[in-house]
């Protein structure tokens, strides 16, 4: 136990990702679902530079550098929506976004 | 600080901002409700009343000379030019001559008042738009008039430096030299508060087309004084209608071209320089002979009414004042206070700026709260 | 063994703020909460022996897109977060399928790292300097073998950042 | 065990305390100097000359009642004060104040750490202080104090990239992310990098100006307008905290600007052998008085300059600031290649 192995960084990563997966599902505050989505992602990029480490080769972190590029892309588009989704219905929950137009 | 508690903090339409009436920048207690869309300003209601004491009732049960103290109390930054527009005007109801050293005195007086009322208002106004070292050098020359206003009559703010009919006192040997002492001082101060403002970049984006009111929107709003006369309307009671010994002196009347808050500036700086002239005139062209003329030991004016107003430095004060002949108080007395008459262009001047350019907007119209409410 | 402490450590923090993002009521804490989760994860990354992720991490997550959740938080200004389903047996359900999920996937790790332990190897052993969190490296190869991709995220920016600017502005 | 805990917590208390109390000085140092600057005296009643007077205030905010707010969120509340000042003092692990120096027959650098991402880990370090802005003004639940918070925080994001981007043609110049590798570069080159970047040495002072929220940029806590910004409904220790923090940001910035282009603990023209006798003088002198004199003009442009509106800028940032920096960015990078 005392030895950390690569599978160690994956065991903390996949439990990191089932948080992220359960906010998703669980949670009905569209914030809070975005902020599961980056830990999910966050997840995804703890694997990367794990791998990285082992494998002894950057290619990983560079991969996890383009993982958070696209991390800001879609927050700054996400919350664009929602801030003109709350702009036109005054509520963030998820469940009443359920028409294509308004 | 919620108006309406229960509104959402950010509503996507409009903010409800109360501004003062304990706010540093509103000078004194002006309370001014913003409707905010953004930061900028969609509408203001304008709240006073806070610092009303009553003057003009309470002046109906004051015999005349008494008044003059109350007088003090309004504008009280510029009390030697409210109580020498109360005591013209009484004068004037009861057709007293004035000895002409009585008249260069007040005008002397009068206008190291508008010079002192200035320096507030430069400091201040430069304080709220941020440049602090303005408000210390322009209270660093107040001070000195203060001194001069002190060894005068007794009194640093307010005066009583008037009576009907003329002045309390003589002027004090050597009062004359160092007025003109100050003057050099002053005309030199000037080009320092001209170094730190004028030219500032920073200053020029700050002051440049904001507010702007063009000259007959001003006259229609009722504004007079500086912020009048930068809008390019040369009305100056001191010319129009001369009063004091302002017929025999020589001096100028700035005007501005735009009407912004810097055009406004410009004016007032100016007006430091004209003061200055005015009382050098004053002071070298000193004639000697009595400083009271002569008063009946009863103030008692003939029946009637009369309305007379003076050059304060905030703008024009006029005082409506009824003597019904028999009693030894007014009948009716009313003033028309230039802070009352430029506090209802600032609706007008702020709407559609940012909440910024409020504060900056407050320091232009150069207020008095003590004068608005009376 | 320095590096088991820090692992279960970090490992620990990274946890419970994850379970604290998720469960929280108030969104702004769970903000919060999310932020003192990246800087762990940031930590992890020095572990890894990355600091150059471990800063962008810290800049871009930390100081950039979370600042603009706070935003967002503050401007849609909720006063009771929308909560629950109509139906509170999904819930159950949703849990009991994820839990399944999760343990397949251990599962999956372990007889992996069992099956094969020469691919295994420890990382404790890996040189650390040759990957070592060299700034150098990443730069090269961002710039060489993934100069395409590299620009097709710069792109992506791009479109995001007009996409973001034309949602929330509210007329043009 | 020595060499691994020992000297770096050694190393680290002192430092903190150093700068713990030249925090608190700057306050002395900015009433006395905007003092002279408005010819007045300044603080003069604690003890000789008013220099215990920062003592004294510490003491007056100790025993001050600390107010929270009713409706505050009080966690929050209390937590963002701290969250302002941590990144402020952890930034100072990287500023390299010399170079290696014989202590005690140990060969002890003058710095605590040297990582090989220095420069980005300052950037990246400072970028989260906006956190305790943003959640003060919220935490106190009223409306002047987040009104300011999201001004402070736009403004802080905004001059972020232009200072950034700065700092990128700065790496460009020097070829390394290390903050002690800066500083060699420029004993290499035998120049400060002020003269072989100056463009970008005044875009890092307005920016700097602008994140340590100063005038002319000080709107956040503008207090004309404001009355007091975001730490208005603080009180006590925890507006001090506050305080400290902004100056412990404008020691960062001044150390940083120092660092980066006057040449860090070199002295004046290291290539010029004739003013060797120079070197008479230790390296953290240097050092020290380069920062000082850049928090001497931070202190006399608050005095000198009026304060700018939010959307001038909001302007200069993105309009003026960030499109320069760009340009630099690339000016650099061609220079670099092609010499």
């Amino acid at each position: 136990m005392l030895e950390i192995t690569t599978a160690h960084y994956m065991v903390l990563s996949a439990s990191l990702f089932m948080i992220g997966v359960i906010g998703v599902m669980v949670r009905r505050n569209i914030i809070i679902i975005f902020m599961s989505i980056e830990l999910m992602l966050n997840a995804v990029n703890i694997n990367l530079a794990a791998f990285s480490y082992q494998l002894e080769h950057v290619v990983g972190q560079v991969f996890a550098v383009f993982v958070i590029a696209v991390a800001a892309a879609e927050a700054a588009v996400g919350l664009g929506i929602i801030l003109a989704f709350y702009r036109n219905k005054e509520t963030v929950n998820i469940d009443e976004m359920n028409v294509m137009r308004w | 600080m919620t108006v309406e508690a229960q509104r959402p903090m950010f509503d996507t339409n409009e903010m409800v901002l109360n501004m003062g009436p304990q706010h540093p920048s509103t000078h004194g207690v002006l309370r001014i409700v913003l409707h905010l869309d953004g930061e900028r300003v969609a509408d203001s209601d304008i709240v006073i009343g806070y610092l009303h004491r009553g003057i003009e009732k309470l002046s109906e049960n004051r015999d005349w000379t008494q008044i003059i103290l109350l007088t003090d109390r309004m504008d009280y930054v510029a009390a030697a030019s409210t109580n020498l527009g109360y005591c013209e005007t009484v004068e004037k109801l009861m057709s007293i001559e004035v000895p002409r050293r009585a008249r260069y005195v007040r005008t002397v007086l009068n206008e190291l008042q508008r010079i002192a009322s200035h320096c507030l208002w430069l400091g201040t106004h430069a304080m709220d738009i941020g440049a602090m070292t303005v408000f210390l050098y322009a209270f660093r020359e107040r001070e000195l008039i203060l001194d001069l206003f002190e060894e005068y009559c007794g009194a640093r703010l307010t005066y009583n430096s008037q009576r009907i009919g003329g002045l309390p006192l003589d002027i004090p040997p050597g009062w004359d030299r160092k007025v003109l002492e100050f003057c050099d001082i002053m005309d030199s101060k000037v080009g320092e508060y001209e170094t730190l403002l004028t030219h500032n970049r920073i200053w020029l984006e700050r002051t440049r087309d904001i507010g702007i009111i063009s000259g007959s929107e001003a006259v229609a709003l009722g504004m007079c004084g500086p912020a009048l006369r930068g809008s390019g309307v040369p009305r100056d009671v001191r010319k129009d209608e001369p009063y004091a010994a302002y017929d025999e002196m020589d001096f100028d009347v700035p005007i501005g071209d735009r009407g912004d808050t810097y055009d406004r500036y410009l004016v007032r700086l100016e007006e430091f320089r004209q003061s200055t002239r005015i009382i050098r005139q004053g002071i070298e062209g000193l004639p000697e002979g009595p400083f009271i003329g002569k008063v009946p030991r009863l103030i008692k004016p003939p029946a009637g009414e009369t309305y007379h107003a003076i050059e304060s430095p905030k703008g024009e004060i006029g005082f409506f004042i009824v003597s019904d002949g028999r009693s030894t108080n007014p009948y009716r007395f009313r003033v028309r206070s230039p802070s009352f008459c430029n506090l209802q262009a600032l609706p007008r001047l702020i709407r559609g700026h940012l909440v910024a350019d409020v504060v900056a907007l407050i320091g232009s119209i150069d207020i008095v709260l003590g004068e608005v409410d009376r | 063994m320095g590096e088991a402490i820090a692992f279960y450590g970090l490992s620990a923090f990274i946890l419970g703020f994850a379970i604290l993002v998720v469960t929280t009521r108030n969104t702004v804490h769970s903000v919060l909460f999310l932020v003192a989760n990246f800087m762990f994860v940031a930590m992890l990354y020095v572990l890894l022996s990355a600091e150059f992720l471990a800063v962008i991490q810290v800049l871009v997550y930390t100081g950039g897109i979370v600042v603009l959740y706070l935003f967002v938080v503050m401007l849609v200004n909720l006063k009771g977060s929308p909560e629950a389903h109509e139906d509170p047996r999904r819930l159950a359900r949703t849990g009991l399928l994820l839990s399944g999920a999760v343990l397949a996937e251990f599962a999956a790790i372990i007889v992996y790292s069992a099956a094969r332990p020469s691919s295994g190897a420890t990382v404790s052993d890996a040189g650390l300097s040759d990957v070592g969190g060299n700034v150098e490296q990443v730069g090269w190869m961002l710039y060489t073998n993934y100069l395409i991709p590299f620009e097709v995220a710069s792109i992506l920016l791009l479109v995001a950042m007009v996409g973001a600017i034309v949602l929330a502005k509210r007329e043009l | 065990m020595v060499d691994i805990f020992v000297i770096p917590l050694l190393k680290i208390v002192i430092l903190l305390n150093a700068i713990l109390v030249s925090v608190s000085y700057m306050t002395l140092l900015e009433r006395k100097v905007i003092a002279w600057v408005q010819s007045r005296l300044g603080p003069m009643r604690v003890g000789p000359r008013g220099v215990l007077q920062p003592i004294a205030d510490a003491l007056k905010l100790m025993i001050k009642e600390d107010i929270t707010p009713a409706k505050a969120d009080k966690w929050v509340f209390t937590l963002a004060p701290m969250m302002v000042l941590v990144p402020a003092l952890i930034v100072f692990a990287v500023i390299p104040f010399g170079p290696e120096v014989n202590l005690f027959g140990r060969l002890e650098p003058l710095y605590i750490t040297d990582i090989n991402v220095g420069l980005l880990y300052i950037v990246s370090v400072a970028s989260l202080g906006v956190y305790g802005i943003i959640l003060g003004g919220w935490a106190s639940n009223s409306k002047y104090p987040l009104l300011a918070s999201l001004r402070a925080s736009a403004q802080l994001i905004s001059y972020e990239v232009a200072v950034t981007m700065t700092l990128v043609s700065m790496i460009v110049t020097a070829g390394t992310l290390s903050m002690v590798g800066i500083v060699e570069a420029q004993r290499e080159s035998g120049l400060w990098f002020l003269f072989v970047q100056p463009v970008a040495f005044v875009l890092f002072f307005i920016g700097g100006l602008a994140e340590t929220n100063r005038a002319p940029f000080d709107m956040p806590e503008a207090e004309q307008e404001l009355t007091g910004g975001f730490h208005t409904e603080y009180s006590g220790m925890r507006f001090a905290l506050f305080f400290l923090a902004e100056y412990a940001n404008m020691i960062v910035i001044s150390s940083v600007a120092t660092t980066l282009f006057m040449g860090g603990w070199l002295r004046p023209f290291p290539a010029v052998e004739a003013l060797g006798f120079l070197d008479l003088i230790p390296s953290w002198i240097w050092f020290i008085s380069k920062t000082f004199a850049f928090l001497y003009v931070f202190l006399w442009i608050r005095a000198t300059l009026p304060r700018y509106r939010y959307d001038q800028l909001m302007r200069l940032g993105w309009k003026v600031l960030i499109p320069i920096a760009i340009g630099n960015v690339v000016v650099s990078g061609v220079v670099k290649v092609l010499l």
